[in-house]
């Protein structure tokens, strides 16, 4: 029954997203510990590490179609909520170190042994124990995002302004986490992990295990901003988007609107970063840079803006990309690559990937219609 | 909640606003009895637009009393208050939502609890339903229940935008230029379906179109700089100098 | 709707194919070649200074190759772009020894872009050469430390600053850019001005963020502090980008290195080649390594060198120089081990003596770093340094440091102990 | 703890010096051959190629007497200096002629196997108080004032006779007043003078000094009375006030010097993305291109035409601003064109493009730092009460204001201006009224990127110029537009200077990261309590 109810909230694009998933969920498993190493259909190891980063950053890239796509809110800061949540679970990484680190410090991790640090900041406390972080993942963006929302919405700041604060904002965090003094490890980050609830981060276990949490955090994502967008809600969001004053005078609280979808997106955002650390195995104060944000935007513009599996295949299409071109002779010259993709994405393709497909799909449908209407007039 | 302080369902006192130095509205007196329709009319620049910003909270005034419903500070709500309230307004230039279905437009618009959770978690009802079918047919759009508001004529759209004032079924409405950019037949259709909707409701109707203003055979008053400047049966208003010599007579 | 489904049949399609291509190179993979992974960041903010690394190593595995190539095959480059981009570093080193199969990488500079490959390495047990100076406190298997630690370049640099020659400084400013390297520089090295009787207020210590441009106020402070009428030095942990702003402000402020020498420990001829060098005459580096060394290796290395780059105004620095260590060691290492295999190679490798290219022979030693000269190096008008100070003999690379409370019980011997970080009080590793 | 100066250097100073200085006076050393002697027993010392000896052999050159010794001791700090592959000392003009060490007498042919004598600091010093010693009357009062400022730094007792000599005769007030405090600072802090010698220079430290005047005061000798150890301490607390006092102009002049380069980095923008309503990530890398053209165009003049070298700026500013110019009407004609109205999409592509210039730049240029010169009138400083200047920043800061009153002529009060007001405010009308709006798009653009170019000219004075130049500044750029006022060019201007300002005020107490922290967060406070910036458009109109 519950399927049903969620089948009905989908579209075909929505099926067949999610049909690949079901049977990636099924396939890599399989693949990568079945079929033995020689084989061709052999998926390695790293390929699930990699296709799980991307994973991530479709998750990433849906929570801000969410908020772009769909209420108008052009965020340039949504880097920081990936990076909070990839902190948060940073945090209980290097908890569970324990007395591994190279200083043999039961308490405190190797950074802070060396910063001179006599006991844990109080903010670190409760990080070892796996829920707390777990719950922070979704806390610590989400409080941020509220505060921020809270301010900025009510205060109506909206188009370019808005997405120029969220840009300070990410770049303020930044320059804040940088600081060694803050106790986050400065610009070495959290690394050298060790244990995921007490299996070994770097096991191929562990990476298949992590791989299949992303693909069904994916999944719920992906239902989750379904289900918003397609509920009343998410009509007034596009609403909010396209027409926001007139939104207001029909009696809608639009700041209450965008603060909800602002900050469910940034705890999105806080889970894809979560995902993403264990995965990656680093998480440092560049994830913050603001270019890192305007990226994301564009994963979102490459794939489509406002289809939700658009912004995920464009993720996981410009990563794909960079993995790719970032390797070989022509590794100096990848930058024009990327650059000319995004000119290129924006000025033939402003629909995006999925969006030009589906118009010109469309076209060609129109023109079968037309011919056959011309084939079936001489019969006449 | 306060006291009522007036019988009126919209009364306006000494209200002032200015923009950068210049006087959009000077010390405007108005006042509107529940169930009455009036007609607005003015030249351009003469504050019509910036007075329906001040009663749906879009503008803050300087300066003066905006009282609703006998004790309702308007000025200190917002435009989502305000609209709760029961004040509804459509806009000089049709502004409907794009993006959304005629349908959509309407339910969107239709009186209903209008919070965040609430709406997350709506479900159609019958009676919702019915109550869309109703004001489609109102408005004439039925055939294109469908269709992309932005696809509607803008002749459509302005009707769609009334329909959403409907839907709303606010206690006043504020009608900003409902006929521009019609036709003959369609004007005519507007002013029977206001007439009809003044009924049951108050509203308050800014245009230029004086035929039209005619046809609604209601009172009529003139603003000028801000300030009203005559009030009273149309025949009369036109018949006053002053009002010949800044609007009518050219 | 119907429609939008094969759309997406399609892309998806196409994204698997995508997928596929990572996988070729490793399908490609023949014998006769062994492969050398270069690491340097050729985009982004960090590719002013890797870059070079990355051309220097294509130069040496050239000429391996010209010279036959090593255990009967010819070397292969294989180059990738981390783009200054942490966990890219990560996910390029995995690429590098599971598609590529490399036997040995060369690369990373920033500690953090080692820190993010770190992981990588040991889990796959691989060797990753690291040539530049850096913070210390780390000793891992599969990793060779051939820049600086902290007792090869910051301790010897004070020491001379603080010797006649050096002009007696008895006030000291340590200026740093915020992260890791000079925080743990500058607390050694305070620890070790107030072991020498430095007073606490005769210190002076700040930071600044990554790329900061904006010097006035904190040149303005160095000058204040310098006029209490003791001899001021400078002692400089600031990173790449800041530098040329910070030593234009000097310049600008007339500071001279007669009046306060600042010594660097991240400024040298690249960084130099962006900067009018007059103002700056006098002004020191402490390094392992600089082009200005008169001997004949280092001559036919920058002649090499020229003539690769195909420029005759290229100049050569410290962190090339540890490659040109690193990668020769590498080479007579797999040769005595005659295999490429990780372990073997890392059991050979220790003990390993090569010329370095200032006339001495550096040594691996078992904690993985390498033993070098220190040189002291004063700012010339063309841009290169005066050598006006060197260490007697070669200093070993320590990775504990003795001056930090947490590190100072700790040691690193891959031989015998088989540890990075063997405590000396608990008798146990780690 | 204070510091003993009398190394050998100056203990040979102080007895051979007034020999020569005598010889000097008298002339009669000019051209008469050397006695052998100090010289001769030089020439192994210098050959011997370590600092001690050198210092050595330096002493006996200071004290030989012989004419040539100034040039020679200026040879050696200028790398001039050479021992031959059979021991002979030469020493070569700024030209390149070759001289005879021990009788200074033009040679012939530069001797063979010329090994050049290193010096280091110490030796630096030493040499530029001898040298200072020197040429304490020379003719050149440029050379006065820097011997005076020289003698003042060191302190050297040995300089004192000299100076009282150069006092005597010293017309030129400004050097005048150095060379008094310098004569001061030595009374004050050589050991052996008496109190009231002592307290008299206190005096005048206190009462004309500045930073520099601390460190004498800071430096009174042990042996000195209490009453004059307390004197001194007295003059340093008065310094200090009013040094504090000062200090306060200082950040607001620091504040104002960095307000400038905010806000040539942010003219640019204000015209892209405020008047045109492009957001232009790619602002950034036009005015690297500035930065750029101005390196090629000093390579270019550094090899052709080394004389112009003290114009190349000014060279550089029309090129820059045409290259960047260019490029940005390139750009536009081919890219931004198409995207008008969908200014979010205009972000996207920008930001490809800043990649591509990016790298294009890297390729073309290489990764590393490239090396933009100052001209002789940017370099040094000058003093304002007790802070110091510096000329550099001084030609930015009026560079900038220029710029900007030149851009708010443009659009004011030319035809184009005109235009481009009118096809911002109303597309449709301004085609209609016949205008050319293409043209003036392209024509737009391009000035806001020439702008950007201009920013990189005065960047490259101060900052790296390196593929990275761009991206280092394009959030400040956006932050003081947003600030500002979008489309309001004075908000730029005001914009610029108080977060300039208030970020040098906040300095010193906050620390370079958590200033800007601060500020970044007002911005976002400040955004939240004025949504539209400083000076916002009001009225109706803006919403719909």
């Amino acid at each position: 029954m519950i399927s049903q109810a969620i089948l009905a909230r989908l579209d075909g694009r929505g099926r067949i997203f999610l049909g690949v998933i079901l049977a990636a969920l099924v396939a890599v498993p399989v693949l990568n510990m079945l079929v033995p190493v020689g084989s061709p259909f052999h998926v390695p190891t790293w390929l699930v590490s990699l296709m799980g980063k991307y994973l991530c950053f479709a998750i990433l890239a849906l929570a801000l179609d969410l908020v772009w796509g769909y209420c108008g809110i052009l965020s340039l800061g949504h880097g920081a909520f990936f990076a909070l949540g990839g902190y948060a679970i940073g945090m209980y990484l290097m908890r569970q170190i324990g007395p591994r680190g190279v200083y043999g410090n039961p308490i405190l991790p190797d950074f802070m042994v060396f910063l001179n640090y006599k006991e844990l900041p109080w903010f670190w406390y409760g990080f070892d124990f796996f829920p707390f972080a777990a719950l922070m993942v979704f806390l610590a963006p989400g409080i941020l995002a509220f505060v921020f929302g809270w301010f900025a919405f009510r205060s109506r700041v909206t188009g370019v302004y808005l997405s120029i604060i969220t840009q300070a904002l990410t770049y303020a965090l930044m320059l804040a986490f940088f600081r060694n003094d803050m106790g986050f490890g400065g610009n070495n980050g959290l690394t050298d992990f060790k244990d995921i609830l007490g299996f070994s981060v770097q096991a191929p276990g562990t990476r298949l295990a992590l791989f299949v949490a992303t693909l069904l955090a994916l999944a719920a994502s992906y239902l989750f901003a379904r289900a918003v967008v397609t509920s009343k809600a998410g009509k007034v969001l596009v609403a909010v988007r396209d027409a926001e004053s007139r939104t207001r005078f029909l009696g809608f609280r639009v700041e209450r609107y965008k603060l909800f979808v602002f900050v469910a997106s940034a705890m999105m955002a806080g889970l894809a970063g979560a995902l993403y650390v264990p995965q990656v195995g680093i998480i440092n104060p560049s994830e913050f840079q603001p270019g890192n944000s305007i990226e994301v935007v564009i994963w979102v513009a490459v794939g489509g803006r406002g289809t939700l599996v658009g912004a995920a295949i464009g993720a996981i299409l410009v990563n794909l990309a960079k993995t790719t071109f970032t390797t070989g002779a022509l590794a100096p010259y990848w930058l024009f690559a990327l650059g000319a993709l995004f000119v290129l994405t924006t000025l033939l393709m402003p629909k995006g990937v999925i969006g030009t497909y589906a118009a010109w799909r469309e076209k060609r449908r129109e023109k079968l219609a037309l011919a056959a209407n011309a084939a079936a007039t001489p019969a006449e | 909640m306060n006291q009522r302080v007036t019988d009126y369902l919209l009364y306006l006192d000494g209200v002032s606003v200015a923009f950068d130095g210049f006087k959009a509205i000077n010390s405007l007196a108005l006042t509107i009895m529940p169930g009455e329709m009036r007609a607005i009319i003015g030249p351009n620049g003469a504050g019509k637009t910036t007075m329906m910003d001040i009663i749906t909270g879009k503008t803050k005034p300087d300066d003066g009393d905006v009282i609703f419903n006998g004790s309702v500070d308007l000025t200190q709500l917002d435009e989502a208050d305000i609209a709760n309230l029961g004040i509804g307004r459509k806009f000089q230039k049709p502004t409907v939502f794009e993006m959304h279905t005629v349908e959509d437009n309407i339910r969107l618009a239709l009186k209903a609890d209008r919070r965040v959770f609430t709406t997350l978690f709506w479900k159609d009802s019958a009676g919702e339903r019915e109550k869309v079918n109703r004001i489609l047919a109102t408005i004439r759009l039925e055939h294109l229940r469908e269709a992309n508001a932005a696809n509607l004529s803008h002749g459509q759209k302005q009707w769609l935008e009334i329909g959403m004032l409907l839907a709303q079924d606010p206690k006043l409405l504020l009608v900003d230029e409902p006929v521009a950019g019609m036709t003959d037949a369609e004007t005519e259709a507007t002013a029977h379906l206001l007439k009809e909707i003044a009924r049951d409701h108050s509203v308050l109707v800014v245009e230029h179109d004086m035929a039209f203003v005619r046809e609604l055979g209601v009172k009529v008053t003139v603003l000028h700089e801000g300030a009203v400047l005559a009030e009273g049966p149309l025949d009369v208003v036109s018949a006053n100098s002053r009002v010949i010599e800044v609007y009518l007579g050219r | 709707m119907n429609l939008t489904r094969r759309s997406l049949l399609a892309t998806s399609a196409l994204a698997a194919a995508a997928a596929a291509l990572p996988m070729m190179p490793a399908v490609a993979q023949t014998g006769d070649t062994i492969k050398v992974g270069i690491l340097h960041s050729l985009s982004g903010t960090m590719a002013i200074s890797e870059t070079t690394l990355k051309d220097v190593m294509l130069m040496l595995i050239e000429q391996q190759n010209a010279k036959g190539g090593l255990l009967g095959k010819k070397l292969e480059a294989v180059v990738v772009d981390p783009a200054s981009n942490w966990p890219l570093f990560a996910e390029k080193a995995r690429e590098l020894i599971t598609q590529h199969k490399v036997a040995a990488t060369f690369g990373c500079w920033t500690s953090v872009s080692r820190k993010s490959v770190l992981p990588v390495f040991k889990e796959l047990n691989n060797i990753l050469f690291y040539p530049v100076q850096y913070e210390g406190e780390e000793s891992e298997k599969n990793v060779f430390y051939t820049g600086a630690a902290p007792n090869q370049q910051a301790i010897p640099a004070v020491d001379y600053l603080m010797s006649k020659d050096g002009g007696e400084v008895k006030r000291w400013v340590l200026a740093g850019t915020d992260y890791v390297y000079p925080r743990t520089t500058n607390k050694i090295l305070e620890a070790y001005l107030l072991a020498k009787g430095v007073k606490k207020e005769d210190i002076m210590i700040n930071y600044t963020p990554f790329g900061h441009s904006d010097w006035q106020t904190i040149v303005a402070d160095i000058k204040k502090f310098g006029s209490a009428g003791k001899k001021t030095g400078v002692v400089s942990t600031i990173n790449g980008d800041a530098n040329v702003p910070f030593y234009k402000e000097l310049g600008n402020a007339g500071i001279k290195a007669t009046d306060i020498p600042v010594v660097a420990f991240s400024v040298g001829e690249e960084e130099l080649a962006g900067i009018d060098t007059k103002p700056l005459l006098g002004h020191l580096a402490a390094w392992n390594y600089f082009q200005s060394v008169k001997n004949p290796v280092n001559e036919a290395f920058i002649k090499q060198w020229k003539a690769f780059k195909k420029n005759d105004k290229a100049v050569t620095n410290d962190p090339m120089e540890a490659h040109v260590i690193g990668f020769n060691m590498w080479i007579k290492a797999v040769e005595k081990a005659k295999t490429i295999e990780a372990d073997k190679v890392i059991d050979a490798i220790v003990g390993i003596e090569v010329p370095n290219l200032t006339g001495g022979v550096s040594k691996m030693l078992a904690n993985h770093h390498i033993t070098k000269p220190v040189l002291i190096g004063e700012v010339r008008a063309d841009g290169q340094f005066d050598v006006v100070w060197q260490t007697k003999d070669l200093v070993p690379g320590d990775a504990w440091t003795d001056h930090l409370e947490g590190s100072k019980d700790l040691e690193a011997d891959w031989v015998n102990l088989k540890c990075g970080n063997y405590n000396t009080k608990l008798k146990k590793c780690g | 703890m204070h510091l003993d100066w009398k190394t050998p250097v100056q203990l040979w100073f102080r007895a051979g010096f007034q020999a020569l200085l005598f010889a000097l006076f008298l002339g009669i050393l000019a051209g008469s051959p050397a006695k052998a002697g100090p010289l001769e027993d030089a020439v192994p010392l210098f050959a011997a190629d370590s600092f001690a000896d050198t210092a050595k052999a330096l002493d006996l050159v200071a004290a030989s007497g012989a004419a040539h010794a100034g040039p020679m001791l200026e040879a050696l700090v200028d790398r001039r200096l050479f021992v031959s592959a059979d021991k002979k000392l030469f020493f070569k003009d700024k030209a390149g002629l070759a001289f005879d060490g021990l009788s200074g007498e033009k040679l012939a042919a530069e001797p063979a196997g010329g090994a050049m004598v290193r010096i280091n600091n110490r030796l630096r010093g030493a040499i530029d108080t001898a040298v200072g010693r020197l040429t304490l009357q020379a003719p050149d009062p440029v050379k006065r004032r820097a011997a005076a400022e020289a003698v003042y730094k060191t302190r050297a007792p040995e300089s004192e006779e000299a100076l009282t000599a150069a006092l005597k005769v010293e017309k030129v007030a400004a050097i005048k007043d150095i060379q008094q405090m310098a004569l001061a600072a030595i009374v004050a802090t050589a050991p052996g003078k008496a109190d009231i010698d002592r307290l008299s220079a206190i005096e005048i430290l206190r009462d004309r000094g500045d930073r520099d005047a601390l460190t004498p005061l800071n430096s009174i000798p042990e042996s000195a009375s209490a009453d004059v150890k307390a004197a001194a301490k007295a003059a340093a607390v008065d310094i200090n006030q009013r040094l504090a006092l000062w200090s306060g102009v200082q950040n607001a002049w620091y504040g104002i010097s960095l307000g400038s380069v905010l806000l040539l980095a942010a003219i640019g923008l204000a015209i892209t993305f405020g008047v045109m309503g492009i957001i232009n990530m790619a602002h950034g890398e036009m005015v690297m291109i500035g930065a750029y053209t101005t390196f090629l165009i000093q390579e270019v003049i550094r090899q052709k035409y080394p004389a112009l070298f003290d114009y190349s700026l000014a060279i550089a500013i029309p090129l820059s601003f045409l290259v960047a110019g260019l490029v940005g009407i390139a750009i536009e004609r081919l890219v931004i064109r198409h995207l008008y109205g969908r200014p979010l999409e205009t972000l996207l592509a920008t930001w490809g493009i800043s990649l591509i210039l990016q790298q294009a730049v890297r390729t073309l240029f290489g990764p590393t730092n490239r090396e933009v010169g100052a001209p002789a009138y940017m370099s040094g400083s000058f003093k304002v009460g007790l802070i110091d200047i510096t000329y550099g920043r001084v030609w930015i800061v009026g560079f900038a204001l220029v710029v900007f009153f030149a851009v708010l002529a443009l659009l004011r009060f030319t035809p184009l201006g005109l235009q481009m007001r009118a096809v911002t405010q109303n597309r449709r009308m301004a085609a209609s009224m016949g205008i050319r709006t293409a043209r003036v798009d392209a024509l737009t653009f391009g000035l806001g990127s020439g702008i950007a170019g201009l920013a990189g000219v005065a960047l490259s004075q101060i900052d790296n110029v390196s593929p990275n130049l761009g991206q280092s500044y394009i959030i400040d750029s956006f932050m003081v537009v947003v600030f500002g006022g979008v489309g309001n060019l004075w908000g730029t201007l005001v914009a610029a200077l108080s977060l300039g300002i208030a970020n040098k005020f906040l300095e010193p107490f906050a620390g370079a990261v958590l200033g800007k922290i601060a500020l970044l967060v007002f911005i976002i406070l400040f955004i939240q309590k004025r949504p539209r910036g400083l000076f916002a458009l009001k009225g109706r109109a803006i919403e719909q």
